[in-house]
């Protein structure tokens, strides 16, 4: 079982003969990986690393049964290969990509609303099922197969969580890094509702950072729907108001998306939240 | 990217939304020209991109064009939150009979724009969620229809707003709906939007912010970058293409990756230490990116000691490395003590070569963050 | 029973106040229909015909319930008028008005299409189920109650035949105008199947003309879903290609829309075809 | 409301849509200096708004501009399906190496707008739809979406484009889509689409139909009517707002609504008469409507009898009678006889209004079709 991606995934790949696309899909095929497709508009007919290349992502699903697409087009082409993807009758779709506009994204969501696809990020670092299929950027030798769920707004940070978790021998069912844009596809609630209903997820990470108000609606989620345990984590607590940190939806608005108040949500709502990467796993060693 | 209030408004006017007439001075005598040209009482606001200017007395009204002049030589050279005011707009001071609210944002949770109106305006508008959230109506607006009149209209209803007062409402709406698509607004807002005793409505004051990763498609506005705002470590950092943000500790953190960067932040803080700064190199970061985020820090003079924290991923810690060893060797000042945490790809290699300097390596990240505090400290 | 209105339709006009708007709520006011609102926006508050005026659909339906809306607002304004009323929660709107923006009606429809709300037309007389509700501008006095179900493109044309039935006795369920436009928001299809489902419709007259396919699709469902007998008469047999005539929909372009291919398509159906709107009347009396 | 050529070429241009250079002469000195200005091989092209010019010998290439000067002259004046032409288009002949179809038109049918490309251009595309139907690709445009660059793409490939090719195919084909949208269009057209032998896409030919019903918010655009086009009793009608269209029959009809006026045209024809023309007078109308609309039937040299058949609603009878009175008293030439059936609202009133002019009246619709028939062959 699992999440999102699994042995089963048959992945194209948007944009796969750029530098980034070529040298990821590399790294998938590594870790096992079924990168049955690529799409690169002109470059239909090419191979990489022994993948084959199409025009369109249309041509991509019809030739190969691509059901996961994952993107790595630059930013002002992005919105437009999410498009591409999920009318093409892609079912799950990870947008690597960061910097597309907020409005680009806006019209996406509310097209993707219209279908059945479901958008993973944009800007994050994809979708890792340890030991069956890597959909992302994320260095595949920290993760190993284990019971934790983990969901994250973050890309390293995630990382750093995975390894000590990895180091206690927790083994991780799937992450999911989410993004950190302010418009994303998928949210901390849908990702949690798959975890629930996850038979090999015994426990739950989730890791937070300032900004909108994602994390109080995971703390009402949890509290009402989610029977597992979960263990948080929320950067930026030394994090100042109005500042973008990084991540495009990182920012403190309108006294809105502060740490604290997030911190607060989750522990009323029953949470433990760490206080530094680190103690996450052992906070999650203590449910198992 | 913030835009002043006279470049917003300047946007407004293109589109047909109504603003008091007026122009932008950077010396006294400008101003009184301006004002006599207007011939009527006038208000004199100082254009910086900060909060609060009239409560600072950024903001002052002249009767006439040498009370003008005077104000503008009050206010051109204060200091605003500690960014010093260079121009000032001089418009027309409008009568006022009552103030209200009209903003567009981005909800994140719906993910679509929001209109938010209330007929009590001139207040932050957080500040009124707080206290009257019953005097706010918000409208989500399907990204792919745009704002609709009726709904415009059920907004100016909403308000209380009737006969005459409906059509320049809705006008005005689809109007700063317009601004926020056309130009990929993350806001667009006019505070207040007045009426004034003879029933007009005027965007009295206005904000707009810009969506950075769209500029690209807008190189005309882009162009309105006030640099003279930037500091120094600002513009490096925004050419360098790294996220820098000032903080008022002494332990300079470089992190690869935001949330690991404000994790980093963080557990300074938890071990009792202050960060001077939040700086993240993004993913993939070469050598010579490293060496430009390592001389940002180093030219903070508040900083008494660095941590440097990467997980290397698609991040070599070579790179990093040869990278920080470049910006260390050229520096001519004192290099504070300096804690370098590198794990991932190539983390020997990095290690290796910063062996030579004058560097404290660690993998553990705890470990790292306590040795930072303890340095800064003992300086 | 009857289709669409009846004696329970709660009725909103929407454009009360104007010259048109007024003088049609008085005859359907006469005629029994259950108008219950009126909208003109800045004139909530006043009386029109003892109808209360508000400023907006949604609190005309809030205050009295309406469940169906006529709109007589000036062109320019009409597409923005039928989302209102559909996004208010109407479930039938009536569009009377003539001259829409084509591409106004276009986004209209596509917004429709996501609600659960049904538009008949634009530019139609309207709906009436005789002896129960007029919704509409058609001369009640020339309907009587029965079992003719009437679907048309036209105006006068279907007072011609409804005049030719009454004139013989043969009564309607209810007569639809789903209007003369290129882009409706009801095809004949729509109305067929309402009549087909309907206990006290036995037999249906379908008022064509040229322009467009929608008779050769009415001609489709009937041969497959249609149980009850169809009679059939289309306008414009001596109409040039290339011309409107007087429809914005009722041109022949490209070599489609011709009356003679509808009508073939029509016969190949099985459906008999009049010749001129008076054996309409004769051609149902043979049916029943 | 149909655009010529060039206005639809000036639009794409607009646009950045690629359209040969070019300009529009009245004389054949004009064509020669335009010619002359262009300095390369012309085509010389005569502005009508009907279909077959190429093969009326309306399109000449010139080598040069004394050739361009005696292309226009034969041109210039010549009759193209009843049309006179006064102008012709002299522009750059372009080399061709494919010449393909791209248009968007309404569908009906699914109500949205729909793309329509094939890589067999140069003849009329319903044409193409009768014998070559799998040569045609067609993409319903979602109206609030727009096109999007991934649809054009696939677009560009099911017509086997390729390489170079691909970019210039989607630019065009937005660009397109925004000349449709913008301009509140329903037929947006570029026949032929020609690849040149270098690999250049331009746009040969151009054809763009407003939409009559959103010209009120396109004032610039519904100035470009070619008032020369229309025929006297056109340009009557559409100022009495009437919808009209003359047939070759001999029987004036003049009805109230669309359906009923084919309807009538229909069963004049029935029993073996011949409808002169189309005439809706539309819901409601009053008198001097009435009046200019029987105007426009007596100016009708072909007319030897008229059949006006109003059911009235919203339409008085008596209104009806009085406008038709007006007309016939005004006019200096013999009327021909007249079958009037009227029922409906005051229609006692209207008839006995008629029976003091020499008119036939009916309530019988088939009967007034009839005797109009029989009339019109006994005259």
């Amino acid at each position: 079982m699992s999440i999102l991606v699994s042995k089963e995934t048959r992945l194209v790949v948007q944009g796969i003969t750029g530098t980034e696309g070529s040298f990821h899909t590399r790294l998938m095929l590594d870790y096992g990986t079924h990168v049955v497709a690529g799409v690169t508009p002109g470059k239909g007919g090419e191979w990489v690393h022994g993948v084959p290349v199409f025009d369109t992502v249309r041509e991509a699903v019809q030739t190969t049964g691509a059901d996961t697409s994952i993107i790595y087009v630059p930013a002002p082409f992005a919105a437009d290969a999410i498009v591409e993807a999920a009318d093409a009758g892609i079912g799950l779709i990870v947008c690597i990509t960061e910097g597309i506009p907020i409005l680009d994204m806006v019209r996406a969501c509310q097209f993707l609303e219209d279908t059945g696809a479901r958008l993973i990020g944009p800007n994050c670092p994809g979708v890792i099922t340890p030991g069956q299929a890597k959909v992302g950027i994320m260095p595949g030798h920290i993760h190993m197969p284990g019971p934790v769920g983990v969901v994250s707004r973050s890309g390293t940070l995630t990382y750093e969580v995975v390894k000590a978790l990895t180091d206690r021998g927790l083994g991780q069912s799937t992450a999911v890094g989410i993004g950190g844009d302010p418009i994303i596809g998928t949210s901390f609630v849908d990702v949690l509702r798959l975890f629930e209903d996850d038979p090999v997820t015994d426990v739950i990470v989730l890791i937070g950072e300032i900004g909108g108000t994602d994390e109080e609606r995971a703390a009402q989620f949890i509290a009402g729907e989610v029977s597992k345990p979960v263990i948080a984590f929320v950067a930026g607590r030394t994090a100042p108001p109005g500042h973008r940190m990084g991540h495009a939806g990182a920012i403190i608005e309108g006294g809105e998306g502060t740490a604290q108040e997030k911190i607060v949500a989750l522990e009323a709502a029953g949470i433990r939240v760490a206080r530094h990467p680190v103690e996450v796993a052992d906070l999650v060693a203590e449910c198992l | 990217m913030k835009l002043h209030e006279y470049q917003s408004k300047r946007i407004f006017a293109r589109y047909g939304l109504p603003v008091p007439q007026g122009n932008i001075a950077t010396t006294p005598s400008e101003a009184r020209q301006i004002a006599h040209l207007l011939g009527s009482p006038v208000a004199v606001k100082a254009q910086v991109l900060v909060g609060g200017r009239g409560k600072a007395g950024g903001i002052l009204i002249a009767r006439d064009a040498a009370e003008a002049e005077e104000a503008a030589r009050q206010i051109i050279g204060m200091s605003i939150k500690g960014l010093t005011v260079r121009k000032v707009l001089v418009e027309c001071a409008a009568e006022i009979g009552q103030e209200m609210y009209m903003g567009i944002v981005i909800d994140r949770t719906h993910r679509k724009p929001a209109m938010i109106v209330s007929a009590q305006g001139g207040v932050e508008i957080e500040e009124l969620a707080r206290t009257r959230p019953d005097a706010i109506f918000r409208l989500l607006i399907d990204p792919l229809r745009g704002l609709m009149d009726y709904q415009a209209r059920n907004l100016a209803f909403d308000l209380g707003l009737h006969g005459n007062l409906i059509r320049p409402f809705t006008t005005i709406a689809r109007g700063l709906w317009r601004v926020f698509v056309d130009n990929d607004a993350t806001l667009a807002e006019i505070n207040p939007l007045v009426i004034t005793p003879e029933g007009q409505m005027i965007a009295v004051d206005g904000k707009i912010t810009l969506d950075d990763n769209a500029l690209f498609r807008h190189l005309e506005l882009s162009e309105m970058r006030d640099v003279q705002e930037e500091t120094e470590a600002q513009r490096q950092a925004r050419q360098a293409d790294l996220s820098y943000v000032k903080l008022d500790g002494d332990i300079g953190c470089m992190v690869n990756g935001a949330g690991l960067a404000m994790a980093t932040m963080d557990l300074v803080d938890l071990y009792g230490g202050r960060p001077a700064n939040f700086l993240d190199i993004g993913g993939g970061a070469r050598a010579n990116k490293v060496a430009a985020a390592l001389r940002i820090i180093l030219s903070d003079p508040d900083v008494r000691a660095i941590l440097i924290n990467i997980f290397g991923g698609i991040t070599r810690c070579d790179e990093v490395a040869r990278g920080l060893l470049t910006a260390i060797q050229e520096t001519s000042t004192p290099v504070p003590p300096m804690v370098v945490r590198l794990v991932g790809a190539n983390e020997e290699e990095g290690r290796q070569l910063l062996a030579a300097a004058d560097v404290i390596t660690a993998t553990s990240l705890l470990e790292a963050a306590q040795k930072a505090v303890a340095l800064a400290a003992s300086q």
